[in-house]
């Protein structure tokens, strides 16, 4: 257990500091913060005293360095435009986006695993193809469509949800449902794949010759199987939602996220922000993918002695 | 034949899709009784069990005609029977028991409650109820430790163990009738004695009737009392065990009969030895480094062989038999260069092979080659057949496309295949025909030594002749060498002039192959040819030497250490043994002529009497 | 099992076109008639599918008020014609999507087999780098990439190649390291083949059909993830269309202006649509375990 | 009408609230709720009335020192009484500016003012280095509205010293003396006012005001149908149909003041030659462009000029037309060998910018000129590459050097940025027109500055874009015009609701 966990963590701290790094190369060469944060119209010599103020004349090795002292002290200074501690606007990011994330998971595992197993086990049925036909549309429609789609139905004309932001329950109904859809779609599919696999098994055939009920063979013995595969390919979805988030989605319920966030500091090259963002978002995916990788360890038998020993 | 019938199969007649599986099955069983339904790979033995089942039907096939009527409480026939009611005679009155031990196991259910699953359902009982009775059926089934199995998981345990929780499972609701569809075809042969013998333990108990089925006589032999050959769909002879085994009627039978490798039947003559062996393998050793924890350094080395010294003369075949996981691959793969050796020499005509880097090692490439132990597996099977087959050859000194399909269609012709056969794929041959292939590969380049690695122990008895008979032509109009590795010694035998038994990792006994066979030393030799099967009726009721089990050395050991190595001693020309001291190989050579072992009969008297 | 693979490949095939149901034929018809659209359909379009004619702009389809018969599917917002374009655009994005998934199929298929090859040290490396692809979003390479060296189309190509390759090296890479303990591969080695000869001869033939159907995947993905950066804004350069672009563009105009959407959604619906059934409908084909059920 | 809540769906909300170092568009719509300058400008008129607002008089005691009298018993949001201590800091900080913000912010329009001192509790003195024509207006400018002293440098650090920290705290939680007081600061999400009952002028209207972020106008629009906002901003023209399909909605509009314009670098190597960029200008058809792209509400205007600018509103002066013609000929004269020319924008700041681009580049075309949009979330407006972009010159304040002047000074922006050059004359035509006391100078040298653009080109006004705004039928409000652009105003007498 000690030595997995362990390994796990140095792969962790690699992954880490490559993201770390590349991060702030890339934020560099992307051009000057300046010229997207003091907008149009300055002097040379405003330009000069904005630079030094920003300490951005400082060399970017300098800068390396004292961005990655700050996981040492735990200072990541300064937002340039909102000039608040970072570590604060991230984390006000983060719950909002949890949130939405946990019910656009929930929502999907709901909806996709027994659409994915009734597509397996009536694959050749109607009923199997009209299930895949909605994890068909689920993906084809872009997501800001459905989105703005969603508000023009279910808010412009019915008057029926409310669009702005994440007060109430209700306010989660269409963004969750944004988000979902592709998931959805996805894990459908999955879901379909990993039964198909199951369901050739042979130890589907030892359940049947027991005598078993079809139902029970199927859900004991078939979903239990694939569920193993699954998890990990959940796990999957969830970190790489964690990670682009749903920027689309936010921006159009104005939902106070962290993928917005990040974009829209990508694009005003706001990179205090940025940095400790896909950071705080990396750690995020990494711990997930862990944490899948250690629950997918524990609950595959077979892989189960990885953890021990 | 007494007894009403419990089963009746009349006029059974199966298909999938359009291609029809089987016609005109009829056959009874009695209660008590046991039937075995052989034949070759493919001639529908499978279908009949899932048809009886009612599983076929899953498995995209369907009955096309014929009943199958199980009598008793209530009498019904399966042929026409509701899904819903199927239910409650599976796994209740008629169970069933799966070739492949390990597949056939729910991989991520504790095994405690794969059993108890069908005890709830059919017998009503409570969780903790059901629990009780899993462990006791676990009992009767002779598994050890039976508490510590129902939270274990089937990759935990051995092949044989495996089998045994089937088994259980199979009879844990006390079945009318069981059908054992291959149970032991994948396991080794010690393990396999043990299943059967159990399977005829419980039988004998319970009343029960069994559909047994096989290809192999020599189980049919040790198990049926009435046997039903199949050949293509078809039923061509039923009856009385020793009628077929003493009598058999259709040419289908006489075939098979004839094609089933007997213990004793004789071995090769020796060539005459000439004066420099071609392979000389000199305390050869082999560790696997193995990690307790993923992240911790190894620690811990299996010594999968250790100091294994062998000869090998120009033209001649040396069997190395063993159970399964003794190392033999390992051995194998080591003189190939394919497996690191950490200690010891091999040497081939005279040249150093060990150490060589991958580059090095490719001249000699052309000098030694593989036949793999599973010949689909080891076809690429992307490639077409003039790829595969010419590749070692094009490696050493490419060729253009015509020369190499030129050289295909000689090799294909040379072992008895068309050579338009080149333009397929590996998984449109026969097995046995894969296997060829696999040696056309290995001929590509005029090897001195081909090292066939259980080249037949996956093969229908018939194929597994041709191709032992192909192996014996090719040494003979060749002169090539071979190193046979099997556990089946009744095939080793056939085609070897000396024998090695390798035993965990250790070369303990060897000889020529008469001398070990009729007389062998070592506890472990003996013990292996009294797990041999004989295709003879009645023979294998007679008890077996089980007290000479013995306790496996330790190979998986903390770094540094080493298992405990005995060296071999010369008893008589050229029959080693390994023994501590003369006073060992007193007690040994004892035992030997004492009656009661099984293999002095087995090996000695019969081999013997052929021989002489 | 013999039996049922020993016929001879051809009539296979045409087993598997039987063997189709309702919904992929349709998912076949469909992707003719794209492809059919996409090579011939600017060749017959009347408009430039730039040309402005900004008195006409905002027209809708044919049967609406205010329609003009010159523009069928009715003007964008620039007086542009939405048929011209729609057929320009799916020309386009069909050509980006094939070459950026082809693009993440030979840098990640070459990196997949490398890791798996190789093992040790460079797969860790391989894997770090998959890691990190997966842990930063998708949007800020994006983003970044196209700031960093400009956004012209070769641009849009690497990024969106970018966006997929992750996947392909997860699946070759697994693909690989299975394969790798099949004895074919040791008796390739036997037979004295060097790594390169095991990677392109032996592995390479093996892992097409998983790589065929992740194909199709990243093709959709990668028609969605253009029409999500047009949407942010940092996707094609007007006046260049693609279906995502005038899609993410024209967003603003759905509750006035639909059809400016419509028609490019539903051509993206049609696209996806159709390469996802073929897709499944191949893995389907590929998986000779699938028992007959 | 009765005091109530208001929410308002904004595209954007402010990162940081500080209105001395703020002038953007987004910026401007929240500060003249919550803060007071001395002087106040009339938002009723659009021209150039000045009111009493903190300071009660002001009169000019030399050529260059004025003195202003402070309105007693006024005191800021926090409680703090108002005094010239706070005046004179809050002007300080902008006239001997020490924080770069407040440099960069004060060079353009304040650099004329030497200082501020206190004379008493309720007089402060301001000093200018030459004589100042503008004085009304530049001390009604958002820039020197008037922060509490203490409060700022107590914020962080020493609480006698103003550090930088402090003022970037303040702008996180902003203090002023306005009739709302902010309650609430999210930055770029939302932000709330409430009222302050101890405003020292008419009562606020509201009791509560909300401004939140709702960047979608998809969304925006959708959150005032379902009533979750009463009020929203930023609608383009073309959205406006969604607003007039529905009879409990209606949206007021306004040409703001400022120009979207099209820049164009003189020092460029390949549009060194004049004649290029005035065929470039003299090709863009901007009226179609209006009826286009603004339904005809847009204002084309024929020169750098605005009705705000009062007195030096010259609408007679024509710098700009259209005229394909002779942009032809201008072309052909300076032989134009049809290299590529880019037109850089921004994917989504200016409204119908993209659009505006991808039409000029069109009409480029007619002309024989072959353009290419290029869109980029940078700004390129100090890139050595740049050919022709666009750009926004806003009405800082209601003068043509709040506009014009801010903009194409010499050594200012444009200039600095290496894509506009000046001599001499400009400059000295350019101080005329600047510090003339007399009106008709000023219109004089405007008018030969606005002659010198024509003949040797950076920039076209485009045309003052038309802004919308929409809400309930019920609520009352317009955007005033006397303001800057974008003030959200909820004073006293700018918002009502019908009764009902
Ligand atoms: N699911 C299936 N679909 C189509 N044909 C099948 C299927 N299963 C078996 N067959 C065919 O039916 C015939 C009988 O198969 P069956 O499995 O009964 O053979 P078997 O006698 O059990 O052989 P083996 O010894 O190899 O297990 C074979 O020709 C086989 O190819
Ligand atoms: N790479 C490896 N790492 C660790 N242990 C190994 C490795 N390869 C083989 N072994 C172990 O070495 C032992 C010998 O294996 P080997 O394959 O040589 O057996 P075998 O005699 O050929 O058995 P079989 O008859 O089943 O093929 C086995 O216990 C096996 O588990
Ligand atoms: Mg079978
Ligand atoms: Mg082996």
């Amino acid at each position: 257990m000690l030595s997995y966990t362990l390994r796990i963590l140095a792969r962790m701290a690699l992954t880490f500091f490559v993201i770390v790094t590349l991060v702030f190369f890339a934020t560099r060469l992307s051009g000057n913060a300046i010229d997207f944060l003091a907008g149009e119209g300055m002097t040379q010599q405003d330009r000069e005293i904005l630079i030094h103020y920003y300490e951005l004349d400082r060399s970017l090795w300098d800068q390396y360095l004292a961005f990655l002292r700050a996981f040492l002290d735990g200072n990541f200074g300064l937002s340039f435009i909102v000039r608040r501690p970072v570590i604060e606007i991230v984390a006000e990011r983060l719950w909002p986006s949890a949130q939405l994330l946990l019910s656009a998971i929930g929502l999907t595992l709901l909806v996709s695993l027994p659409l994915g197993v009734i597509a397996a086990i009536w694959r050749r049925h109607w009923l199997g193809s009209a299930a895949m036909v909605v994890a068909f549309l689920g993906y084809a429609v872009p997501n800001f469509i459905l989105a703005v789609l969603m508000v023009l139905v279910f808010a412009y004309w019915l008057n029926w949800l409310p669009v702005v932001g994440n007060g109430t329950a209700l306010h989660f109904i269409m963004p969750t449902l944004a988000m979902s859809g592709v998931l959805i779609a996805a894990l459908t599919r999955f879901t379909r794949n990993a039964m198909l696999d199951v369901l050739g098994q042979d130890f589907m055939r030892t359940a049947r010759a027991k005598g078993l009920p079809e139902p029970v063979v199927i859900l004991r013995h078939g979903l239990r199987n694939a569920s193993i595969t699954l998890l990990s390919v959940i796990g999957l979805q969830v970190a790489g939602l964690a990670a682009s988030g749903s920027v689309v989605v936010e921006s159009i319920f104005a939902w106070p996220g962290i993928g917005e966030l990040l974009v829209s500091s990508a694009i005003r090259r706001d990179y205090p922000v940025l940095q400790f963002g896909v950071v705080t978002v990396a750690v995020a995916v990494i711990l997930v993918n862990a944490a899948i990788d250690l629950a997918y360890a524990w609950a595959d038998p077979r892989l189960r002695h990885q953890l021990k020993g | 034949m007494t007894a009403a019938p419990l089963l009746s199969v009349r006029d059974l007649s199966l298909a999938f899709g359009s291609h029809t599986a089987m016609t005109g099955l009829s056959f009874d069983i009695a209660r008590g009784e046991t039937v075995a339904l052989v034949g070759e790979s493919g001639s529908g033995k499978s279908a009949t069990a899932l048809a009886i089942m009612r599983l076929i039907e899953r498995e995209g096939g369907r009955l096309t005609g014929g009943t199958v009527t199980l009598h008793g409480r209530p009498t019904v026939d399966l042929s026409a029977l509701a899904e819903g009611q199927m239910q409650q005679i599976r796994g209740n009155r008629i169970s069933m028991i799966f070739q492949e031990p390990m597949t056939a196991l729910n991989p991520v259910m504790p095994l405690g409650e794969q059993v108890a699953e069908v005890l709830r359902l059919h017998q009503g009982l409570d969780r903790k109820a059901a629990l009780a009775a899993a462990r006791a059926a676990f009992e009767r089934v002779s598994i050890p430790e039976p508490e510590r199995r129902l939270v274990q998981y089937p990759h935990e345990l051995s092949g044989g163990l495996r089998q045994r929780v089937m088994i259980a499972m199979a009879l844990a609701c006390q079945p009318d009738l069981l059908i054992a569809d291959e149970p032991t075809t994948a396991l080794d042969v010690t393990t396999q004695a043990e299943i059967l013998a159990l399977i005829k333990g419980l039988q004998e108990e319970s009343g029960m009737a069994v559909l047994f089925i096989t290809h192999d006589m020599g189980v049919v032999a040790e198990i049926a009392d009435r046997v039903v050959v199949l050949c293509r769909g078809e039923q061509v002879e039923t009856g009385p065990v020793a009628q077929i085994f003493a009598a058999p009627r259709a040419e289908y039978t006489r075939n098979l009969m004839a094609a089933t490798p007997k213990l004793g039947a004789g071995a090769p003559k020796r060539p005459a030895s000439a004066a420099k062996p071609l392979l000389e393998v000199e305390r050869l050793s082999v560790r696997f480094p193995v990690r307790p924890g993923l992240l911790a350094r190894p620690a811990l080395d299996y010594h999968a062989v250790n100091e294994v010294s062998l000869t090998l003369g120009r033209g001649e075949t040396l069997g190395l038999v063993g159970e399964s996981g003794c190392g033999k691959s390992t051995l194998a793969r080591t003189l190939l260069g394919l497996e690191q050796a950490v200690d010891g020499r091999v040497r081939l005509e005279g040249q150093e092979v060990t150490g060589l880097t991958a580059q090095e090692l490719r001249p000699l490439r052309g000098r030694m080659q593989m036949v793999f132990q599973d010949p689909y597996a080891s076809l690429n099977p992307r490639l077409p057949v003039h790829d595969l087959i010419t590749e070692p050859a094009h490696i050493r000194s490419p060729m253009t496309r015509r020369e190499r399909r030129a050289m295909a269609g000689e090799l294909l012709e040379r072992v008895g295949l068309e050579a338009a056969a080149m333009n397929r794929y590996p998984h449109q041959f026969s097995g046995g025909q894969r296997q060829r292939l696999c040696i056309c590969r290995a001929l590509s380049v005029k090897p001195a030594l081909i090292v066939a690695d259980e080249a037949v122990s996956a093969l229908d008895v018939t194929v597994a002749r041709q191709i032992t008979d192909l192996i014996a032509r090719l040494q003979r109009e060749e002169g090539v060498s071979f190193l046979f590795i099997s556990h089946d010694i009744a095939v080793v035998e056939r085609v070897s002039h000396r024998i090695a038994v390798m035993w965990a990792g250790q070369v303990v006994e060897t000889g020529p192959t008469e001398t070990v066979l009729r007389r062998p030393l070592h506890p472990y030799t003996r013990r292996l040819l009294s797990a041999v099967l004989h295709p003879e009726p009645r023979c294998g009721s007679v008890p077996r030497d089980r007290a000479a089990r013995q306790e496996m050395p330790k190979l998986l050991l903390p770094r540094g250490a080493h298992p405990e190595r005995i060296a071999l001693r010369q008893v008589e020309e050229g029959h080693f043994v390994a023994v501590r001291d003369t006073a060992e190989l007193l007690a040994l050579q004892m035992a030997q002529i004492a009656p009661a072992g099984g293999p002095a009969r087995a090996a000695g008297a019969e081999a013997g009497s052929v021989v002489v | 099992m013999t039996m049922a693979l020993s016929a001879d490949r051809r009539s296979a095939l045409r087993r598997l076109w039987t063997g189709t149901n309702a919904i992929q034929k349709l998912a076949f018809v469909i992707g003719l008639l794209l492809l059919l659209m996409a090579a011939f359909g600017p060749l017959l379009a009347a408009h430039d599918p730039n040309a402005q004619s900004l008195l006409s702009r905002l027209r809708p389809p044919l049967g609406f008020a205010r329609a003009e018969l010159a523009y069928p599917l009715g003007t964008d917002e620039l007086g542009r014609d939405v048929l011209a374009r729609c057929l320009n655009g799916l020309r386009l994005t069909l050509t980006l999507a094939s070459l950026g998934a082809l693009l993440g199929l030979v840098i990640g298929g070459l990196l997949g087999l490398l890791a798996g090859v190789a093992g040790g040290r460079t797969d860790a490396a391989v894997m770090a780098a998959v890691d990190t692809q997966i842990a930063v979003p998708f949007t800020l390479i994006a983003l970044f990439t196209l700031a960093i060296f400009g956004s012209s189309l070769e641009v849009m190509v690497i990024v969106l190649g970018l966006a997929g390759w992750e996947q392909y090296a997860r699946i070759v890479r697994g693909d690989v390291r299975r394969l790798m303990h099949l004895p074919f591969i040791e008796a390739a080695r036997a037979a004295g083949a060097g790594p390169g000869r095991i990677a392109f001869t032996h592995l390479l033939p093996n892992i097409v059909s998983p790589l065929v159907v992740q194909f199709t995947l990243s093709l959709s993905n990668i028609v969605l993830l253009e029409s999500t950066l047009s949407f942010l804004g940092i996707g094609v350069q007007p006046p260049t269309a693609t279906l995502g672009s005038m899609v993410g563009i024209g967003r603003d105009f759905m509750p006035t202006a639909p059809w400016i959407v419509i028609a490019p959604a539903l051509l993206i619906v049609l696209i996806t649509f159709a390469v996802q059934v073929i897709g499944d409908w191949l893995r389907d084909s590929v998986d000779v375990r699938l028992r007959a059920r | 009408a009765q005091a109530r809540e208001l929410t308002v769906g904004a595209a954007n909300v402010s990162k940081y609230l500080d209105p001395g170092r703020d002038h953007s568009n987004v910026g401007s719509q929240f500060y003249y709720n919550a803060f007071d300058t001395l002087i106040a400008k009339d938002p009723d008129t659009i021209g150039a009335e000045f009111k009493p607002a903190l300071a009660t008089s002001w009169e000019l005691i030399s050529p260059k020192v004025m003195e202003l009298k402070l309105r007693q018993g006024v005191t800021f949001h926090n409680g703090e009484a108002m005094t010239a201590d706070d005046v004179v800091f809050s002007l300080n900080r902008m006239y001997q500016a020490t924080f770069a913000p407040y440099q960069v912010r004060a060079r353009d329009r304040l650099g004329n003012f030497v200082k501020a001192e206190k004379i008493d509790d309720y007089t402060v003195r301001v000093t200018v280095e030459r004589e100042e024509p503008l004085w009304n207006t530049l001390l009604s400018l958002q820039q020197v509205m008037i922060i509490p002293e203490e409060y700022t440098k107590a914020l962080t650090g020493d609480p006698k010293v103003a550090e930088d920290s402090d003022y970037e705290a303040f702008s996180l939680a902003p203090v002023g003396t306005g009739p709302y007081a902010i309650s609430q600061f999210v930055p770029g999400e939302r932000v709330v006012y409430t009222r302050y009952d101890k405003f020292w002028g008419d009562k606020a209207p509201l009791e509560k005001a909300t401004v939140i972020r709702v960047p979608e106008t998809a969304s925006r629009v959708t959150a005032l149908k379902t009533g979750e906002v009463d009020l929203i901003t930023n609608i383009a023209p073309d959205q406006l149909a969604m607003i007039d399909a529905d009879a409990n909605l209606k949206a007021v509009g306004s040409a703001t003041p400022l120009f979207h314009v099209m820049i164009m670098n003189m020092n460029h190597p390949k549009l060194k030659d004049p004649r290029i960029r005035q065929a470039l200008s003299l090709a863009i058809d901007r009226d179609t462009l209006n009826e286009a792209l603004w339904q005809g509400k847009a204002v084309v205007p024929s020169t750098h000029t605005m009705k705000e600018f009062g007195d030096l509103y010259m609408p007679e002066l024509k710098t700009f037309e259209y005229n394909p013609e002779k942009a032809r000929k201008l072309l052909k004269e300076a032989g134009y060998d049809g290299f590529e020319i880019t037109y850089d924008t921004d994917p989504v700041y200016y409204t119908n910018g993209l659009l505006a681009a991808q039409a000029i580049v069109e009409m480029w075309a007619k002309v024989g000129v072959k353009g290419k949009v290029n869109v980029t979330d940078k700004w390129t407006g100090g890139s050595k590459e740049l050919m022709v972009r666009n750009w926004s010159n806003p009405m800082y304040f209601a003068d043509p050097f709040g506009c014009f002047g801010v903009m194409w000074a010499p050594g200012g922006p444009s200039q600095s940025e290496g894509r506009f050059n000046t001599d001499e004359a400009y400059a000295k035509t350019w101080e005329k027109f600047r510090f003339s006391k007399d009106v008709e100078d000023r219109r004089a040298a405007y008018a030969e500055l606005m002659e010198r653009i024509k003949q040797d080109p950076p920039v076209l006004p485009l045309y003052r874009p038309y802004e919308s705004w929409a809400m309930r039928k019920d609520v009352n409000w317009a955007p005033k015009p006397g303001h800057i652009p974008y003030v959200l105003d909820f004073r006293a007498g700018a918002i009502s609701f019908a009764s009902n």
